[in-house]
């Protein structure tokens, strides 16, 4: 399963990706392997994740033809919109996307993640929407190993605001899927 | 970036890290205690896991006003008697230089740690490269000969900085683990070994009389045994050329002693220090030499062309410096093509055309750095030379 | 962070004396401005930008003193004043963007 | 405002044009800072002591080092350079003596100023090299992440240092005081006006000034030390800043989110080092010195 | 040493001088009048040199604080409109490195001297060494080509320099003169030409409209011409990788533009560049290549060994790099082997061996530095080197 | 004299041996130093301040970098370190950190402790870290032949500056002072009296301590100024030294062969670098707070 | 500089307080003991010692009050003082260089 | 003519080499190519320089086996005396050098260039001496062209002092050389 997430910097993409990479291969007991690129060296510039996850070992590390993009921003979307694969599941961050006319055979999501997160009282926790719903639509890793995933990787102070996130976009992703 | 319980100073089990982070871990694990580095991109990360674990373990961490001072606080710290190491990246590691001169000449185990960016200069701060390889070699002032590994997974970066350590205590030299961003910044799996499990070598201590010591009496290999600052030795050390006692010796003939002792410590051990990967080599028609994430990239035009029915062959350098001579000059006898995939435009590239020597062909990849090599222009290479 | 809720394209009046002109997209909603102005001229939107920022609006347009301090503190260059009497049309609507404004 | 920069101002006369866009690479805004960082803030004030200063801006060059202050030279319509980590300074001592009637400011990080390039500060302000020094001081090294560095307050919280900083940070303007600056003077990003008024005094004297800006990096710094944001750093500066014009830099000391003591500490007359040098060689050498007769004319016959 | 008339700027006419003042008084003739550095042994004589004769010339000489701030300063310099120098030896060009990177990357004209000493570390202060000809090419971090000369006499030392100065205005890359203790410290009769007979290239500046200057807009010969602070070009240069208006643009496609015309100006001109000084090499047996002063020791051997029937040439690299690759590779097609002697353990010669590649011996006559070889030992590799 | 070094003395109980060979590397004597230079009688100084001080000698190191004193290191019999060129401190640094116990003495020349090697001696200052400087000022860098440097007053000549010197040097006590230097002093070559004693207390205490000394350099600096020997220079630092203990380092510059002050400076009391770290961690930490074990004990279970 | 004229090997004879041992060849004629000793105890002596130097001779051997000037500021480790009593025969003489004293 | 002078840093050995050399060079119309080496990077190590002063240009510039040795120290005496030719000439310093019994063939002179020169009031000038003893006894080159090669390599204000003491050791030289 290939997997690119992207936005810009301070968005916390990488870090979904660390977090499913993380759930993938501690506690699915895949292979996992993220790789990332970055934009400039200082913050606010493109950067996007790659996740890899098999069940046999992975040596090639890099995508050949992604399933699912995450775009987080119009920049992102631009760029890796057109490397997804045409049967490919895509998610965009609803109020910095403008989508184009999708094309037929990819599953699009507009994922009001920054929105909610403001409702939450800090945009930081987007990302948590996001891999929330990413998780939810797909299917490929668990509530419970995302659960298990997280702590350590966001602030101890505000892990639960996180969860409560993440459970946001689960609820949402279920919702959207059944839809 | 994981918070897993911090309380014991192994963190045996399985993790999810990045390359960076298992290098610190790895660090952790051969002993290392002691740091002194300076924020660079891509490789801060490994100082920043350095700072939140070494209070937990027993170690010192210090973040000095620049690379120069990095450099010669390690050394300072391995003549305190620690293990020490820093981590930089290109600017850094230019900075870098003189003091490792230093190390070189007086002897003086430690570890530089240099994750790989696009150069030259600032370049590309935070993408990819493996441009600083024939500097690894070359960088300092004056002849000398260095060892340098390239890991290719988070796992290799545990495993190899340990590596590291070990061949610097073996051979008192300061190692150069040359990573680069993809894999300072690639995530998998990293599974630490039960304590038993990983061989750490303890420096070599001078175990003889005191009356009798002198720095620079070498082993039957070409190394003599390390003291440290504070047991009465009385020693001295000094970057100029020097004797047996650490002396001053301004003249050709001492120059002679000095110095080919300490090329010859690492060249006549080669064989015993070079570390090479190896896959289906034997009656290979074209074997790929690579190394750190070319050797993943590599992977993949190996499995197009297998495909394609060509016989393929890996060889991974896990050391890079010494260059394995004999291995590659036997390889030339065997094969058509070697075929060297480098993100630079032919650094290692040079030596492995040197020792071919003409017997085989050979053939670069280069790449300008930013990014990996398309596996096609890899694949078209091995093709190319699968050709009568 | 509380929002003015009147829509961004909304008409400016012509002020006595200081015009505020704002480059909506290229703000990245700081509140510099906003909060600074000692005379309560600006407010958050409540729409994104196309950066996905709030920006300022003249909600007291009126008020403007011409005092420059908005022009000054933005970090992105996207507010200043001019003297009132000033013809230029651009009341912080996009089309002062110029072409590299993005 | 003295407009006298005024060629450079007539596109954006039609009131369309933000008025420094004549002093912006336009074709690179908007820059790479985050949103509430104060470097945004920090490249307009000095763009306004620009154009109201009386030099000619192609007479004006500006000297990056690396980081995030570091890309202010990026930015800027002049003409204008981005070096090496620390280097800001030597490189711009390079400029200014080759082409002596360039007015040389070098803009550029705390971290890049005073911890890799802490020496070249000394040596330039002890030579009284006559070039200007803003200092954008944002407690940490932010381009690499948010690392302490040494001007980073006791107790703050970095990546290198997650458990707090513990060393002693540096008092700036005492440090340039000590090797002989003849301009010192801190402001924050809120202090615009100052800082602008500042800014110009030091373009305009001879002389090595140095220009301290304490500034918000929310991303990296802030966030870690749960500062909030930029906005809210700037409502920290309003209340917690003393203007004490001329104190005694030894003062000047910051401690973790306590009182920031801003103003010009120091404004002397000493001759700089071009002006010594050529004065000093006129007098030595006599009638065969023959001062540096500028960039262009190099001798030679050749193409 | 000498004080004769100061009076005029070129000292045109006979004179005994060592290596290093002829080096300075070559800079100055070819219109250098910036000069950052810092002292070192055995390069201090040419700052002295320069610090006594610049007042008198109208040129600035600034001692800064040490060699990183010198290099930098020079940088600088070139931009404010100077031709500039500055002068070190092996452990401050160690020092140089990063910023020479930023000279490269900036395409900045600049003369880096170094006289080279024994090393690693401190190794031999004041004696002679070629020991820093591989960190020459390969001392920064990051891919780059780098152009080096190396005198062999002071006479060498005056008309090289002007000649480093030529090819880096040419080039728009710090060149890199490779002097060695002894040449420096060496003293014979040097002729200073009439003015008219020196030929010194000026800046290539820019001749277009102002308003359509880019930086790094190149000519035919991959070389964009120069502009200088204070002229209203508000030009931006960095050390990132970065297009032709000079802004960083931080992704591998432009990287590969960037660096590959960095690369590609010194490569594709390299048989322009090259300047080689040939000796009864047609025919001969044996080729002995040598450089600096390991030249004029060879020829020593050459005649004893011509003395001995066997046919010798001569090919002293007059610049080192770039490597003359189309011309070894001829001469290996013709001889029976390469013979080079260097005060190292063997640097240049990789590439020759490389270069070479295996058709036709090649033998490398090492000296580990603190005296030159004896002659002796280049005749038997002569003799060596010319059975069947 | 308390001869708490005393087993290291028992050979030159009879008389024949000079009372310091036990502290000299022997077989390395003669020195290289010129005729009446001052820094035999610097080397002098320190090792009876060593024999007269209460810390072991085999807990001592020195460390030097690049320059006539930074021979030093090779004449004390004790652990020492000739590193390179400017960088003694950070090595001892290194050194300190790694080895707790030790006490760390820099022994080195202005130019390399100020010129190349400034950035570290002011953060070394900074830090606190506890290591003492014994900076030989001969006004030059005279291992290469007596170029002028930072502390080379105004219009002295040396060999690059050969009309003589025109930048403004150092004042070493202010700057050092201005770093937080806890303990700054500044005596004479012919002070060995003051000099002696100045070094054992700051061999005792603790943090970073700063000892210029004024030293004739005959051969290279006072011969370009016909200021004649070491022996005339003493003079005349008897002639024109005023001690004036604990006056504001600000008052402490150096003028050409005018009035040199001299005492000591600055002595207080602040939390080294090491303490600091400790005691800071061990709150901040807490519990789980491991503290450096010592250089011997690294964990493994390799051979 | 004025010499003493009498011979390197003279007796000395023992002091009440102080007494002055000189390794002759080791001295490089500094002259910092002879000008600094407050009794006058030394002087140059008129012959070269092996490095070239005039080094000092004690001309006033009883007058030595054992202040150790000389011995702490001697360069060259060559002249030091012990209590008188002291029984050692090294009185300045050539014996007392030890193998390394070259 | 291949010539040896040696002593330690701070005799003015190189200086008398320079001086020669440039006589010859300049002044002569001959091909003088002068080496030199170093001790330690301080003063007072053992330093030499070697000149060789041909007709024809001179390639290979160490000396074969030298003509001429002057020896102003022990050291430089101990190392360079065995290479000195067997017809060679052997200048010491009379009061640093103890040479061991001669070689029957080498024509030796024992000059007391440091006490002449302490006579006129600094040994500094001892190079001089010696350097005109040496011209004097060899012939090598006259006292003209020496007098006109020593301008500038010597202080201004003490280039008489120099004149002097070089003429002092001429006619020592003159004599010896009558002798
Ligand atoms: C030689 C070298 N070392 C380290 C770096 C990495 N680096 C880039 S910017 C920076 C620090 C920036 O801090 P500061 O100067 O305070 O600027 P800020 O980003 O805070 O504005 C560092 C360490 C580098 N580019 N070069
Ligand atoms: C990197 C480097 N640059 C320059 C030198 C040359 N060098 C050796 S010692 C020295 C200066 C010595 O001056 P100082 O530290 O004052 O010591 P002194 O000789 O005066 O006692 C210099 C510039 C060097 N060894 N290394
Ligand atoms: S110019 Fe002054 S009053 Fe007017 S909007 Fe701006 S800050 Fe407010
Ligand atoms: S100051 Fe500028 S960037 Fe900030 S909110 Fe106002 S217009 Fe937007
Ligand atoms: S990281 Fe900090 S300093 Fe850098 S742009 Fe962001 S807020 Fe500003
Ligand atoms: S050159 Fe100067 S500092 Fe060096 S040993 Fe001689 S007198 Fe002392
Ligand atoms: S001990 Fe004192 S009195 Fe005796 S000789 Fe020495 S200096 Fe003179
Ligand atoms: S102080 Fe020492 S070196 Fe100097 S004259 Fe006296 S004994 Fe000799
Ligand atoms: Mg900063
Ligand atoms: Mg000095």
């Amino acid at each position: 399963m290939e997997i690119r997430l992207s936005g810009f910097g301070g968005q916390g993409v990488i870090r979904m990706g660390v977090i499913l990479g993380r759930a993938a291969s501690m506690f699915d007991g895949k292979n996992a392997t993220l790789t990332q690129s970055f934009g400039p060296e200082a913050r606010g510039g493109a950067c996007s994740a790659q996740l890899i996850v098999s069940e046999s070992e992975i040596l090639y590390p890099y995508l050949t033809a992604p399933e699912i993009l995450v775009a987080m921003s119009q920049e992102a979307y631009d760029k890796f919109e057109p490397g997804l694969r045409k049967d490919g599941i895509l998610l965009t961050e609803q109020d910095l996307v403008r989508a184009h006319l999708p094309r037929s055979s990819i599953k699009a999501y507009s994922v009001p993640a920054t929105r909610i997160a403001e409702q939450m009282g800090n945009r930081m926790f987007a990302n948590m929407v996001m891999l929330g719903f990413l998780a939810a639509v797909t299917g490929i890793t668990g509530r419970d190993a995302l659960h298990k995933a997280i702590p350590g990787f966001v602030p101890d102070r505000s892990l639960d605001k996180n969860l409560e996130a993440l459970d946001r976009g689960w609820e949402l992703g279920l919702e959207q899927r059944a839809a | 970036m994981s918070r897993e319980d911090n309380s014991s100073w192994l963190k045996t089990g399985p993790h999810y890290w990045d390359g960076d982070y298992a290098c610190a871990e790895g660090a952790i694990a051969a002993g290392c205690r002691f740091l002194a580095g300076y924020p660079i991109t891509p490789s801060t990360e490994v100082a920043e896991r350095i700072a939140e674990r070494f209070p937990l373990v027993g170690g010192t961490f210090i973040q000095m006003e620049d690379e120069l001072a990095s450099m010669a606080a390690i050394l300072g710290a391995a003549w305190g008697g620690a293990k020490a190491m820093t981590v930089t990246s290109g600017p850094g590691f230019s900075l870098m230089q003189e003091n490792i001169g230093l190390g070189v000449m007086t002897e003086t185990p430690c570890v530089v740690v240099n994750v790989q960016r696009g150069g030259p200069s600032t370049g590309l701060p935070t993408l990819t490269g493996q441009q600083d390889m024939m500097q690894a070699r070359w960088g300092s002032h004056g002849d000398y000969e260095i060892i340098a590994l390239s890991p290719s997974s988070p796992q290799e970066c545990f495993d190899l900085t340990v590596t590291a350590f070990n061949l610097s205590e073996r051979y008192r030299v300061p190692v150069m683990f040359m990573m680069d961003e993809c894999v300072g910044h690639m995530t998998e799996k990293v599974v630490v070994p039960h304590l038993s499990k990983i061989h750490v070598l303890q420096r070599r201590w001078y175990r003889g009389k005191k009356e009798r010591y002198r720095p620079y009496v070498p082993g039957k290999d070409l190394v003599p045994p390390m003291v440290k600052a504070g047991d009465d030795f009385r020693f001295h050390i000094t970057g100029l050329t020097h004797d047996e006692r650490g002396y001053p010796v301004i003249n050709a003939a001492c120059q002679s002693i000095c110095v080919t002792r300490l090329v010859d410590k690492i060249k006549q051990n080669a064989d015993r220090i070079t570390i090479l990967d190896e896959d289906r080599v034997e009656g290979a028609e074209v074997v790929v030499v690579s190394y750190g994430i070319s050797y993943r990239v590599a992977t993949r035009a190996i499995a197009l062309a297998r495909d394609k029915g060509i016989r393929v062959g890996s060889l991974r350098l896990v050391t890079v410096w010494p260059f394995p001579e004999r291995r590659i000059a036997e390889l030339a006898d065997k094969v058509k093509c070697l075929v060297m995939p480098e993100i630079n435009l032919g650094q290692v590239y040079l030596e492995m055309e040197r020792v071919a020597c003409g017997r085989c062909r050979t053939k670069l990849v280069p790449h300008c750095g930013g990014w990996v090599h398309d596996p096609e222009d890899i694949l078209a290479a091995i093709v190319e030379g699968a050709k009568p | 962070m509380k929002f003015w809720r009147k829509p961004l394209d909304s008409d400016q009046i012509e002020l006595p004396h200081g015009r505020v002109h704002i480059i909506i997209n290229r703000c990245k909603g700081c509140g510099f401005c906003i909060k600074y102005c000692p005379c309560q001229v600006l407010e958050f939107a409540e729409e994104f930008n196309r950066k996905g920022y709030h920006p300022p609006i003249a909600v007291k347009p009126e008020a403007c003193v011409n005092c420059g301090l908005c022009e000054v503190m933005c970090p992105e260059f996207a507010i200043w004043v001019t003297e009132d009497g000033n013809r230029g049309q651009s009341d912080g609507d996009e089309e002062v963007t110029n072409e590299s404004g993005r | 405002m003295k407009h006298t920069n005024s060629q450079a101002d007539r596109q954006i006369a039609d009131g369309k044009h933000h008025p420094l866009e004549p002093y912006l690479r336009m074709d690179r805004i908007p820059h790479i800072w985050c949103s509430t960082c104060g470097l945004g803030t920090c490249l307009n004030s000095f763009l306004t002591a620009v154009r109201n200063s009386a030099i000619p801006r192609e007479n004006i060059a500006v000297v990056s080092g690396i980081g995030c202050t570091g890309r202010t030279a990026g930015y800027v319509n002049l003409d204008s350079f981005h070096t090496t980590h620390g280097r800001a300074i030597p490189f711009a001592t390079g400029l200014k003596l080759a082409n002596p009637e360039l007015t040389v400011v070098v803009i550029s990080g705390d971290g890049d100023l005073v911890a890799i390039g802490g020496n070249h500060f000394i040596h330039a302000a002890r030579r009284n090299m006559d070039i200007n020094i803003i200092c954008v001081n944002n407690f940490n090294y932010a381009m690499t992440g948010g690392q302490f560095g040494p001007t980073t307050p006791e107790t703050a919280r970095t990546t290198t240092a997650p458990y707090g900083s513990f060393e002693h940070p540096f008092n700036l303007p005492f440090l340039a005081d000590s090797c002989g600056a003849t301009y010192v003077a801190r402001w924050t990003a809120l202090h615009v006006r100052h800082l602008t008024a500042s800014i110009g005094e030091a373009l305009e004297r001879r002389g090595f000034s140095f220009i301290e800006v304490i500034s918000p990096c929310p991303t990296v710094y802030a966030r870690r030390n749960r500062l909030g944001t930029g906005l809210d750093l700037l409502q920290f500066y309003h209340d917690n800043s003393v203007i004490k014009n001329g104190i005694d830099t030894r003062e000047c000391d910051i401690r973790f989110q306590e009182q920031l003591i801003i103003g010009k500490f120091v404004d002397e007359e000493k001759t700089t080092f071009h002006d010594t040098m050529t004065g000093y060689l006129k007098d030595a050498v006599g009638e065969k010195y023959v001062p540096y007769v500028g960039p262009m004319e190099m001798p030679g016959n050749g193409d």
